[in-house]
C-alpha cells in the first residue's frame, strides 16, 4: 500500500536540480522564473534543491560542452531513481546554434537519456510549465512529426490530392 | 490492566501519533503562509506528506556503510518521537516520568548528534562543513533553551515540566517567565532550522549541509524528524511558557495547545520569510547576546518576579 | 529593525497574489511572438533561402530525385530568430504563436517537406536545382545533419 | 582471609610481578603475559577485599608497623570509599595491562622492559594510598605512585618533549606534595600523630580555635589533591604528561591515578574536616574550581589535534565536573542533606564513570596510534571501515563522556544538574554553574564528534594497511564500553555502593537514605521523601528509543522497499581527489574556537634545564635496567645451554616463584 | 578643432615612439576613436607599460589572430582604452609563424592574465614570462597542439580525447583544506569550478577552473556564419544581455564598414538596452537575495520584473533574445502604442522598485550579510581592470555609455552612480541607483525619439581588412566586440569580451579572508555570466578546402605537440 502511495506521490512532488551545461543563461533565468509568483511552479510541488541526491528531475539547460560532459554523466548517476531528465531550451534539446561546434557535443541526449524536451530559445515560462504537465501526463503534447508533400505533376494530373500534415 | 497504565499508554500513543502525523501538516501551513508573502499560491498544505511519501519510494543512495550509518535516520526520528513522549501535550505530561527538563534537553539533542554522525560518515566535505555549523548552532542555541527552562525550574523548584506547568497555572504570568519564553522562542527559530538560522543546511552555500548525501527514505526520515522536532518544541514552548488557560479538560487543553503551537509556528514562518540567512559567526554572536539577556530572566526569577 | 521587517512583510502582502492560472487557462503571447515554425507546403517552391540564412542550421535541403527536393526541419535546435520567415519570398514559412512544444520524443521536433520541383507554376520556367548541392562544396557550409538525434 | 592479608597478597603479587617482568624484560610478550597474570591475580585479591568490605562492613584498622617516635604507623584501613577505589584499580589495572601486551610491541627500543615493572609499581602505590590510614605511609605510597608514573611519562626517553613533560610533572607534583606535608605537619604539631583519626581531631580543634590556620591546612591539602587530579591551573602538567606515556599507561593514569585526587578530596573534606561552616566555604571553593576547570579544560580540548592531548584536556574538564559535584555536595552538607547527598553522589559517581569511559577512550586512541602510527586527527580518517570494533567502542565511550542518554555519563551529569539547578534556589550562582556545565557538556560532545568524525568516519585517509587490533587489545575496550552502557542503564546499582561509601565517612554519615533520595526503582528520582522534583528512568527511555527507532526503520524506511545503491561522494561533478573530499579536524568549529581563543593562555615559561645529576639519577635504564637486563640475558643464555629454551617454561617458573613469594608473605603476616 | 580623442591619439603616438623608437612600425587610425599601433613584438611589454602606466590606459582584451593565409604569421592585438579621452588603442604585434612566442604583458598589466592564456590555448602563441601559464580555455581532455582558432582547424573538429591533459591544480597552502564549488553548484547558475582553500570556513585562497561553457562562438562567427547571422549568435552569448552583445557586434561591424545607422534606430537601441538593464538589475537583486536565502526578495523583484519581460516580448517577439538587431539598424520598429505602454509599465516598476529600495536599505540582516563582504579595493579594481557596477562600487568611475558614447547616449546623457566602499553592499546600492537611472533614461529616450527609418540598407559588400571596436555597457559591465572584416560575407576575426571576464579575475582577492558563506554572495555581486566569458574565438574561411582529420592525423598532431614543448 505504502509502495503504491509512494509511486503516486512522485509526480506531485517533483524536486528539481538545475544543471547548466553551457547555456547562455536565458533558459536558466526562465527556469527560475517558473518558480516566481506569476508562474509559481510550487503549486505543483515543484521546488529547486541544492543537492542532486534530493532531486527527482534533472533540468538540463544548454548544449553539452566537451568539458562539462563527464560532469553531467556523473550528475546523472548521482540522482536517485526514479528520475526524469528535462532538456530545456533549444540548446539542450538539439544543441542550438552551436550543435556542431568543436567544443559542443550537442543536445543533452548525447550524454544522458532525456525524458522531456522543451524547445524554445528560451522557452517561455509557460512552455516549461507545459513541459512539466506533459511529463506528468496532465496535458497532451501538441507537436508531432510533420511531413508534407507537394503534388507531383502526375498526381496533379490524376487529380489526387496529397496528404498533408499527417503523421507518418 | 489498571486505568492509570491504560491512560499512560494511550497518551503515549497519542503524543507519538500527533508528533508524527500532524507535524507535516504544520509545515505545509507554514509553506502556505510563506507563499502568501511571496505573492503566490504556494503548494497545497498536504505537500509535505506528498514529499515524504515520494522520498520514501525513492532510491537510497549511500556513500558509506555500517550499522550506525544505516540506522541513524530511523533513530533520529525515534529520538524526536521519544521527545514527544517527554513533552506534555494538553497540560498533562503523557508519561509519569516525563518532563524532566534535563532529560528533555539532552534527548532533543540526540537527533542532531545522529545527523552529524551520519554527515561525518557520508564523507562529503560539504556535509562536514554543515555538521561543523550544526554543532556551532547547537552550542549557541542550547544554552538559551537551558536558561529558559532553568528559569522555570528555579521558579517552580522542580525539574519536572508537569510541575512547572502546574506552578505556572497557579501563579500566572511573571516577568522572568515572559523573558524566558521569548528566549525559548528565539531558540526555536534555530532549532526548527528556519531562516535566518538555517545556516547548517544552507542550500545555496553548502547544498544541504549534513543532508547533502542523504537521499530517498533516509532523507525522508531526517526531514520528518526535523518537522516533528519543530512541532514538539513549539508544543513545549506553549505548554511551559503559555499554559493558560488550563481548563483541566484534556481534549480542550489539547486543542488549545495545538492552536497555540500553530500560532507560534506561524510567527516562526513570518520571521523566516522576511530574513536572509545570517553567517554562522553572526548567528553565534546573536545567540550569545540572547543567552546573556536571558540571564536577566534568571535574575528576575531569583528575586521572585 | 523590527519595523523594517514588518514593513517588508507588509509590502509583500500588499502586492497580493499574482499567480497566473496558466496551465488551467491559456496565457497567450503578444502579437508578433515568434513561436514554432509552420509551413504552408503549397507555397514553398524550394528555393532554399531559409536554409541559407538559418543561424542554427535547422533546415537541410537535399535533392532526392530529379523532381523532388526534400526540406528537413530539425527544429529542435531552432532559435526562433525569424530570419527564415523574413527571407521567404512566398511566405511559405512563418513563425506561429505556438510555444507549447514540449514533447517526450525527439522525432516530434522534426518536419519534412517534399517539394515537387517541376516547372514553375507562375512563370512556366523550370526551376533548376543546383544551388544546395553546390553550396555543399563551399567553405563554411554547415551540414545540419550533424545534429540529428 | 582478612582484608589485610588480601591486600598484602595483592601487593606482593604486584611487587613480584614487577620483579618477574623486569627479569623477563628481553622477551616482551612473555614479560607482558606474566604481568597480566600477576595483575590479574592481584585484581582478584582486591575484588575480594571489595566484596568483603561491602558485604561484611569495613574491617577494623590494623597497624602493621608502628613508629611511635614520630607518631606514625603503617595502618591498614579499608573503608567503603577505599574499596571503591580498590575495585577501580583492580579492574582498570588488569585491563590496561592486558591491553599493553600487544600494544608495547610497537616500541622498538630496548627499554620496553621497564614498562611492566613500573606499571605494577604504580598499581601497588595506588593500592597503598587508598588502603593506608596513616599520613606518613600515605605519602610514601603517594611518592611511589608519583615516581612510577614519572618514569612512565618519560618512557620514551629519547623524545625531548617527553622529558620536559615528565620533568614538569615531577616538579609540579612534588611541590604540591610538599604542601601536603606541611599541612600534615601543622596537624601533627597539634595531635602528635599522623593517624587519620588523630588528624581529624586536630583539624576539628583548629577549625574552632584557629580558623585561619585551618583554612591554610585545607588549602594546602586542596592544592595537593587538585594538582594530582588536574584541576586548573595546577593541572597544567597533565595535558603534557599524559600523552607522553604509552597508551596503556595513559589509560591507567586516567582511570586510576587521577582519581586519587578525588579520593584525597573526599578523605580530607568528608573525613578530616568535621561538619562545620568551613565545609560550606570550601564546598563553594571546590565547586568554583571545578567549574573553572571544566570550562577552560573542555574548551581547550576542543582545539586539540592530537587525540591523546585532546583526551587529556578532557580529563581536566571531567575532573572539573567531579569537583563541581563534590563541591555542591559539601556546600549543602550543613544545610540541606538531600541536595548534599545528590551532589556528592553525582561527583563520586561521575568519577567512577569517568574511569570507565576515559580509559576506554585512551585505549581506543592507543589502538588507532598502534595501527596508523599517528595521533593527529588531521592525518586520520575513515578508520571505521578497517577497525569496526574499535570504532564502535570509541563511539560508545565518546557518547558516554558527552553525556548522551542513556549512557553512564548522562546518569551522573543528570544528578549534578539536578543538584545545581535545585540548589540555585538557595544560592543562584549554582544555577549558573549548572547551565555552564550543561553548555560544556555540549562542547564535550562537539569535541568527541570531531574525534569520531575525523578519525573513524569520513573518507579514508591515505594511510595504508590499517586493520583491526588484536583481541587482547579489544577485550579491555569492549569490557569498558559495556560497563558504560550498563552503568548508564541501571545507575541505581552502582550508586548504592557509592552511597554506602559516602555515608561511611564521618562527616557525611547523616546523609539521607538512598531510597528516600533516588527511589528504589531502576531509575533515579531526585528529591526527598515527600517532594519528587525530577526523575530519570534510563531503562524505559532506552527501551522507548529503541522501539521507536526500530518502528521508524521497519515501518517507514523499509516499507516502501526503496532499492539501495552505493555511490561515490558527490563533489559537484568533478572527480574528487583525496584532498578534495577531506575537511580536516582543524577546520571544524573554527569560528567557535576563535571565539574562545585566549581561554587557555599558553604561557611558555622557560623550562629550567633538567639538572644533569638528576637526569642521571632518573635515567633508570642506565643504572638499573640495562645492567640487570644484561645480567639476566647472560644468565638466561647460560641456563638455556642446559635447559630447553621454551619461554613457557620460564613462565611456569615465574608462577611457581610468585606463589612461593606469596606464601612467604602470608606466613609472615599470619 | 582637434577632438579630445584626436589629441590623445597624437600624444599616444608621440610617447610610444619616444619610448620604443623605430620598433613602432606604424600608427594608423582606422576610425576616429580607434588608434592602431603596430609595434615589433620585442617591445610589446614596454609599449603596454607605456600605455598602462604612463597614459593610464585601461586594458580591455587581447585578440590572437591567425593571419598566415593573408601572408603574415600570427597577430596578437592588445586592446586598451583611454576612457577619459574616448579613445581605443590597439597594440598590434606580428608573430612569425615559425616562432610562436611573444612577451607576456601580464607582469605590467595584471588584468591581461586570462587574455594571454586564452590566445595561448586558441591560436598557440606562447606568452613568455606569464606567471600562470596553465590551460584556460580548452577542455581537460582536449589534446595539446590542436589550436581551435587557427584557420586551418575546422570549426567542427572534435579531436579524440587526450587522457593525460588535466591542467595542474594549484596546491592549497599548508594547513588549509579544499572545498570545491562547481562545476555544478546551486548558486553558480552556470558550470565553473572554484576550488576554495579554507581554514575552517575562512577562505585563504582560491583557484578557478572555468570555461566549462566554452561553445566556440567566435569560431562559428569566423567560419560558418555570415555578417547578418552573427547578431543572433551574439545574442546567445548571454541570455540576459543578449541585446547588448548583438548591438555591440553590429556597432563594431558598422564602424568597420562605415555604415551610418538611422537616428531612430539608435534611440530604439538605447531604449532596449536600458530595458534590458532594468530587468537585469531586478533579476540580479532577486538572485542576490536568493543567494543569501532571502527568497522573498527574489519573489518580489521578479514579480516586479515580469511585466518588463512581457513588454519585451511585445516589442520584439521574444522575452530575451529579441532578434531585433541587424547590421545597419533594426528589424522591427516601435509602435506609438507600445511606447505608451512602456511608460505605463515603467511607472509601476519605478513605484515598486522604490518600495523595494526603501525596504532593503533599512534591512539590517541583509546589510549584515553584505557589508564588508567581498571587498574590492579601488587599487585592485584598477589593476585587474574590473568594469561595470563592481568597478563603480569601488570608486572607479568608468561607464562605456559615458566614456565611449554609442547609440543615443551622446544625446541622452547618463548620470553614473559611484560608491567608494567596494563591498557587496556598495554594489547593491550602485545597481539600485542604476535601475532608477535606467527608468529615467528610457523615459527620456522615448520623449526624444525621432521619427524615421530604422534600418540602413547595406548595399555593397563590406570590404575586408577593416577593424572595428565597439563597447556597450551591459548591466554587469562593458562588453567589448572587435571585428576584423574578411571576405565571404563574414568577419575574418570576431573577438568578444564580456564584462564578467575581467570581473571574475578579481574574485580571489575579493573572497580572501571571507568565509565560505560569503563566497556565493561575493561571486553573485559580480553578477557573473560565465557563458559570456567563455565563448570562443577563431579563424576564417578563405580556404576553399575542408580538412578532414582522421584519428591518426590527430594523434600525430597531439603527439608531436607533446614532444615539443
Amino acid at each position: 500500500m505504502l509502495k503504491g502511495l509512494c509511486q503516486k506521490s512522485f509526480c506531485k512532488a517533483l524536486w528539481v536540480y538545475h544543471a547548466n551545461t553551457g547555456a547562455c543563461n536565458g533558459c536558466d533565468i526562465e527556469v527560475i522564473n517558473v518558480l516566481t509568483p506569476y508562474y509559481d511552479a510550487e503549486r505543483f510541488g515543484i521546488k529547486l534543491v541544492g543537492s542532486p541526491r534530493h532531486a527527482d528531475v534533472l533540468l538540463v539547460c544548454g548544449p553539452v560542452t566537451r568539458q562539462v560532459a563527464p560532469a553531467l554523466k556523473r550528475l546523472y548517476d548521482a540522482v536517485p531513481a526514479p528520475k526524469l531528465v528535462f532538456a530545456i531550451g533549444s540548446c539542450a534539446t538539439g544543441g542550438g546554434c552551436w550543435f556542431d561546434s568543436y567544443n559542443v557535443l550537442g543536445g543533452a541526449d548525447k550524454v544522458v537519456p532525456v525524458n522531456i524536451y522543451v524547445p524554445g530559445c528560451p522557452p517561455r515560462p509557460e512552455a516549461i510549465l507545459h513541459g512539466v504537465a506533459v511529463a506528468l501526463g496532465l496535458a497532451p503534447k501538441k507537436v508531432a512529426p510533420e511531413t508534407f508533400r507537394q503534388e507531383t505533376v502526375d498526381e496533379l494530373a490524376q487529380g489526387r490530392s496529397a496528404q498533408n500534415g499527417g503523421r507518418p | 490492566m489498571n486505568t492509570g497504565l491504560l491512560w499512560t499508554v494511550g497518551l503515549a500513543v497519542l503524543s507519538v501519533a500527533l508528533a508524527l502525523l500532524l507535524a507535516p501538516l504544520y509545515e505545509g501551513l507554514m509553506r502556505k503562509l510563506k507563499a502568501a508573502i511571496h505573492s503566490r499560491i504556494g503548494p497545497p498544505i498536504t505537500q509535505p506528506y506528498l514529499d515524504l511519501f515520494k522520498l520514501l519510494g525513492k532510491e537510497d543512495l549511500r556513500t558509506a556503510g555500517g550499522l550506525l550509518y544505516t540506522a541513524a535516520p530511523a533513530l533520529s526520528l525515534g529520538s524526536v518521537l521519544l521527545l514527544a513522549l517527554l513533552v506534555p501535550m494538553g497540560a498533562r505530561p503523557p508519561f509519569a516520568f516525563a518532563g524532566d527538563i534535563v532529560v528533555l534537553l539532552y534527548v532533543s539533542a540526540i537527533s542532531a548528534v545522529l545527523l552529524m554522525l551520519t554527515a561525518f560518515g557520508s564523507g562529503s566535505p560539504y556535509a562536514s562543513v554543515g555538521s561543523s555549523r550544526e554543532m556551532m548552532m547547537l552550542l549557541s542555541v542550547e544554552p538559551v533553551m537551558v536558561v529558559a527552562l532553568v528559569v522555570g525550574a528555579l521558579k517552580a523548584g522542580t525539574l519536572a515540566t508537569g510541575d512547572i506547568i502546574a506552578w505556572q497555572l497557579e501563579h500566572g504570568p511573571t516577568i522572568s517567565m515572559a523573558i524566558a519564553g521569548i528566549a525559548f522562542f528565539l531558540a526555536l527559530q534555530a532549532q526548527a532550522g528556519k531562516l535566518p538560522f538555517d545556516i547548517p543546511e544552507a542550500d545555496q552555500e553548502i547544498m544541504g549541509g549534513p543532508l547533502i548525501e542523504q537521499s530517498g527514505p533516509r532523507l525522508a526520515l531526517f526531514r520528518w524528524a526535523a518537522w516533528s522536532k519543530q512541532f514538539v518544541l513549539a508544543v513545549l514552548l506553549v505548554e511551559v511558557f503559555l499554559p493558560w488557560p488550563g481548563t483541566g479538560v484534556f481534549a480542550l487543553d489539547l486543542v488549545l495547545t495545538l492552536v497555540k503551537a500553530f500560532v507560534v509556528l506561524v510567527v516562526v514562518a513570518l520571521v523566516d520569510v522576511v530574513n536572509p540567512r545570517l553567517r554562522i559567526d553572526q548567528a553565534m554572536q546573536y545567540y550569545l547576546r540572547v543567552a546573556f539577556s536571558s540571564i536577566a530572566a534568571l535574575a528576575f526569577a531569583v528575586i521572585g518576579m | 529593525m523590527l519595523l523594517a521587517k514588518l514593513r517588508e512583510a507588509w509590502i509583500c502582502l500588499k502586492a497580493g497574489r499574482v499567480t497566473l492560472p496558466y496551465p488551467f487557462a491559456p496565457h497567450d503571447p503578444a502579437e508578433g511572438f515568434r513561436g514554432k515554425i509552420t509551413l504552408d507546403p503549397d507555397l514553398c517552391f524550394g528555393c532554399g533561402g531559409c536554409a541559407n540564412v538559418c543561424p542554427a542550421g535547422v533546415i537541410v535541403v537535399n535533392d532526392t530525385g530529379q523532381h523532388t527536393r526534400l526540406l528537413e526541419f530539425f527544429w529542435r535546435r531552432c532559435t526562433y530568430c525569424g530570419r527564415c520567415e523574413e527571407v521567404c519570398p512566398e511566405g511559405a514559412i512563418t513563425l506561429s504563436q505556438q510555444f507549447e512544444t514540449a514533447t517526450d520524443k525527439p522525432e516530434d521536433m522534426y518536419m519534412r517537406l517534399e517539394v515537387f520541383m517541376g516547372p514553375c507554376q507562375r512563370c512556366g520556367r523550370c526551376f533548376t536545382p543546383p544551388t544546395p548541392l553546390e553550396r555543399m562544396m563551399l567553405t563554411g557550409f554547415r551540414n545540419g545533419n550533424g545534429g540529428r538525434a | 582471609m582478612s582484608t589485610v592479608s588480601l591486600l598484602g597478597l595483592s601487593a606482593a603479587l604486584l611487587l613480584a610481578g614487577a620483579l618477574v617482568s623486569l627479569v623477563l624484560g628481553g622477551r616482551r610478550k612473555a614479560s607482558g603475559w606474566a604481568s597480566v597474570g600477576f595483575v590479574g591475580a592481584a585484581g582478584v585479591a582486591l575484588w575480594a577485599v571489595v566484596v568483603r568490605t561491602f558485604s561484611a562492613g569495613p574491617d577494623p584498622e590494623v597497624t602493621l608497623l608502628s613508629l611511635p617516635a614520630i607518631g606514625a604507623g603503617f595502618v591498614v584501613s579499608v573503608d567503603c570509599l577505599s574499596a571503591i577505589f580498590l575495585a577501580i584499580t583492580g579492574t582498570i589495572g588488569f585491563l590496561t595491562t592486558l591491553y599493553s601486551v600487544e600494544y608495547m610491541t610497537r616500541y622498538r627500543t630496548d627499554s620496553v622492559a621497564k614498562y611492566y615493572p613500573l606499571l605494577q609499581l604504580l598499581f601497588a602505590g595506588i593500592v597503598g594510598v587508598v588502603a593506608t590510614g596513616d599520613f606518613v605511609f600515605f605519602l610514601v605510597f603517594w611518592e611511589l605512585m608519583t615516581f612510577a608514573s614519572f618514569f612512565l611519562v618519560t618512557f620514551e626517553r629519547e623524545v625531548r618533549a617527553n622529558q620536559r613533560a615528565g620533568f614538569k610533572y615531577f616538579v609540579v607534583n612534588q611541590a604540591a606534595t610538599f604542601g601536603m606535608i606541611a599541612a600534615a605537619l601543622i596537624l601533627w604539631t597539634r595531635s602528635g600523630s599522623f593517624r587519620f583519626s588523630a588528624m581529624r581531631d586536630a583539624l576539628g580543634g583548629l577549625v574552632t580555635t584557629q580558623p585561619a590556620l585551618a583554612h591554610l591546612v585545607l588549602f594546602l591539602f586542596f592544592m595537593g589533591f587538585a594538582t594530582k587530579a588536574g584541576i586548573l591551573p595546577m593541572g597544567d602538567w597533565l595535558p603534557d604528561a599524559y600523552p607522553a606515556a604509552p597508551s596503556g599507561a595513559t589509560a591507567a593514569f586516567g582511570g586510576t591515578m587521577t582519581k586519587l585526587g578525588v579520593y584525597g578530596l573526599l578523605r580530607v573534606f568528608l573525613y578530616f574536616l568535621p561538619l562545620s561552616p568551613v565545609t560550606r566555604t570550601w564546598g563553594l571553593a571546590i565547586a568554583l574550581a571545578g567549574a573553572v576547570s571544566l570550562f577552560v579544560g573542555t574548551l581547550t580540548a576542543l582545539k586539540q589535534d592530537d587525540i591523546k592531548r585532546l583526551m587529556s584536556f578532557h580529563v581536566i574538564g571531567q575532573v572539573g565536573y567531579m569537583f563541581l559535584g563534590i563541591g555542591l555536595g559539601l556546600f549543602f552538607l550543613p544545610s540541606n542533606p538531600t541536595l548534599a547527598a545528590l551532589g556528592l553522589l553525582a561527583g563520586t559517581f561521575h568519577m567512577i564513570n569517568h574511569s570507565l569511559y576515559k580509559s576506554c577512550l585512551f585505549l581506543g586512541a592507543g589502538a588507532v596510534a598502534f595501527r596508523t602510527g599517528t595521533r593527529s586527527l588531521s592525518a586520520l580518517g575513515g578508520l571505521r571501515a578497517f577497525m569496526p570494533a574499535t570504532a564502535m567502542y570509541a563511539l560508545t565511550a565518546a557518547l558516554a563522556i558527552a553525556g548522551v542518554p542513556p549512557l553512564n555519563g548522562f546518569a551522573s551529569k543528570w544528578l549534578m544538574y539536578a543538584t545545581a539547578i535545585l540548589g540555585g534556589k538557595a544560592f543562584p550562582l549554582f544555577a549558573v554553574l549548572g547551565i555552564v556545565a550543561m553548555f560544556i557538556s555540549l562542547v564535550t560532545l562537539a569535541s568527541f564528534l570531531k574525534y569520531l568524525g575525523s578519525a573513524f568516519l569520513g573518507p579514508p585517509s591515505p594511510l595504508r594497511g590499517v586493520r583491526e587490533v588484536p583481541a587482547s587489545m579489544l577485550v579491555p575496550q569492549a569490557f569498558l564500553a559495556l560497563a558504560c552502557v550498563v552503568f548508564g542503564l541501571v545507575p541505581a546499582w552502582p550508586l548504592a555502593f557509592v552511597h554506602r561509601a559516602l555515608t561511611g565517612l564521618a562527616s557525611a554519615a547523616s546523609l539521607p537514605r538512598l531510597e528516600s533520595l533516588l527511589g528504589d526503582g531502576p531509575g533515579l528520582q531526585a528529591g526527598s521523601d515527600l517532594v519528587r522534583v525530577a526523575f530519570w528512568a534510563p531503562l524505559p527511555i532506552a527501551a522507548a528509543l529503541a522501539l521507536l527507532g526500530l518502528a521508524a526503520y521497519f515501518l517507514i524506511q523499509r516499507a516502501a522497499g526503496a532499492p539501495v545503491r552505493n555511490v561515490p561522494v558527490w563533489t559537484c561533478g568533478e572527480e574528487a581527489g583525496p584532498e578534495l573530499s577531506r575537511y580536516p579536524a582543524t577546520s571544524l568549529y573554527l569560528p567557535f574556537k576563535r571565539a574562545f581563543q585566549g581561554i587557555y593562555p599558553s604561557i611558555h615559561l622557560r623550562a629550567p634545564a633538567f639538572p644533569s645529576w638528576l637526569r642521571r639519577a632518573f635515567d633508570l635504564d642506565a643504572w638499573l635496567y640495562l645492567p640487570v637486563a644484561r645480567a639476566v640475558e647472560g644468565g638466561a643464555r647460560a641456563v638455556s645451554r642446559t635447559h630447553v629454551g621454551i619461554p613457557q617454561v620460564y613462565l611456569l617458573w615465574i608462577v611457581v616463584g610468585a606463589i612461593a613469594v606469596v606464601g612467604i608473605v602470608l606466613a609472615f603476616l599470619g | 578643432m582637434v577632438t579630445i580623442a584626436q589629441a590623445a591619439a597624437n600624444r599616444t603616438v608621440d610617447l610610444v615612439r619616444e619610448r620604443v623608437g623605430a620598433m613602432l612600425v606604424a600608427a594608423t587610425q582606422p576610425h576616429s576613436d580607434t588608434l592602431r599601433l603596430q609595434v615589433d613584438k620585442r617591445v610589446v611589454r614596454a609599449a603596454a607599460g607605456v600605455l598602462a602606466d604612463e597614459l593610464g590606459a585601461r586594458f580591455m582584451i587581447t585578440t590572437g589572430i591567425d593571419r598566415r593565409e593573408l601572408g603574415g604569421g600570427f597577430g596578437i592585438v592588445h586592446l586598451f582604452s583611454l576612457d577619459r579621452e574616448h579613445l581605443f588603442v590597439l597594440l598590434d604585434c606580428a608573430v612569425a609563424a615559425d616562432d610562436e612566442h611573444i612577451d607576456s604583458i601580464t607582469p605590467v598589466v595584471p588584468g591581461a592574465n586570462w587574455a594571454e592564456r586564452e590566445f595561448r590555448d586558441s591560436v598557440g602563441v606562447h606568452p613568455d614570462g606569464h606567471p600562470d601559464p596553465r590551460r584556460l580555455l580548452l577542455a581537460d581532455d582536449w589534446p595539446d597542439g590542436v589550436w581551435p582558432l587557427r584557420r586551418d582547424v575546422a570549426y567542427n573538429l572534435q579531436p579524440p580525447p587526450a587522457d593525460d591533459m588535466r591542467p595542474p591544480l594549484r596546491e592549497p597552502p599548508t594547513g588549509a583544506s579544499v572545498v570545491t564549488m562547481g562545476p555544478f553548484f546551486p548558486v553558480l547558475e552556470e558550470p565553473s569550478q572554484w576550488r576554495l582553500f579554507v581554514e575552517g570556513e575562512t577562505i585563504v585562497g582560491c583557484d578557478y577552473r572555468g570555461f566549462y561553457n566554452h561553445r566556440g562562438i567566435e569560431k562559428l562567427g569566423d567560419s560558418v556564419l555570415t555578417y547578418n547571422q552573427i547578431p543572433y549568435l551574439a545574442e546567445r552569448i548571454c541570455g540576459i544581455c543578449g541585446f547588448i552583445h548583438s548591438t555591440c557586434y553590429c556597432q563594431a561591424v558598422e564602424k568597420a564598414a562605415g555604415i551610418e545607422v538611422p537616428r531612430r534606430a539608435r534611440y530604439i537601441r538605447t531604449l532596449m538596452l536600458e530595458l534590458e538593464r532594468i530587468h537585469s538589475h531586478l533579476l540580479w537583486l532577486g538572485i542576490a537575495g536568493h543567494i543569501v536565502g532571502f527568497d522573498t526578495l527574489l519573489m518580489q523583484t521578479w514579480r516586479i520584473r515580469e511585466p518588463v519581460m512581457w513588454l519585451s516580448e511585445e516589442i520584439s517577439g521574444n522575452r530575451k533574445t529579441y532578434g531585433m538587431n541587424t547590421i545597419g539598424g533594426l528589424r522591427r520598429d516601435l509602435s506609438p502604442d507600445l511606447g505608451r505602454k512602456v511608460l505605463d509599465v515603467l511607472e509601476e516598476v519605478e513605484r515598486e522598485s522604490l518600495a523595494v529600495r526603501d525596504a532593503i536599505v533599512g534591512d539590517g540582516t541583509l546589510m549584515a550579510r553584505t557589508k564588508d563582504v567581498g571587498v574590492l579595493t579601488n587599487q585592485t579594481a584598477r589593476s585587474v581592470c574590473v568594469v561595470g557596477p563592481p568597478a563603480r562600487a569601488s570608486g572607479v568611475p568608468i561607464d562605456a555609455r559615458v566614456d565611449h558614447p554609442y547609440a543615443a547616449y551622446d544625446e541622452v546623457p547618463v548620470r553614473i552612480a559611484v560608491h567608494q566602499e567596494g563591498d557587496t553592499w556598495a554594489r547593491v546600492l550602485v545597481r539600485v541607483e542604476e535601475l532608477l537611472e535606467s527608468i529615467r533614461l528610457v523615459r527620456e529616450a522615448l520623449a526624444a525619439m525621432p521619427e524615421g527609418p530604422v534600418l540602413t540598407e547595406v548595399k555593397e559588400e563590406i570590404p575586408p581588412g577593416r577593424v572595428g571596436v565597439s563597447v556597450v555597457e551591459a548591466p554587469r559591465g562593458e562588453a567589448v566586440h572587435m571585428v576584423e572584416t574578411g571576405g565571404d560575407n563574414r568577419p575574418y576575426r570576431w573577438r568578444v569580451r564580456a564584462p564578467t571576464y575581467p570581473n571574475l579575475q578579481a574574485m580571489p582577492t575579493m573572497v580572501a579572508n571571507n568565509t565560505i558563506a560569503d563566497v556565493p554572495i561575493a561571486l553573485g555581486s559580480l553578477d557573473p555570466c560565465f557563458s559570456c566569458t567563455e565563448r570562443v574565438e577563431a579563424v576564417d574561411v578563405t580556404t576553399r578546402r575542408v580538412t578532414v582529420y582522421t584519428r591518426q592525423d590527430l594523434l600525430r598532431i597531439s603527439r608531436s605537440a607533446a614532444v615539443t614543448p
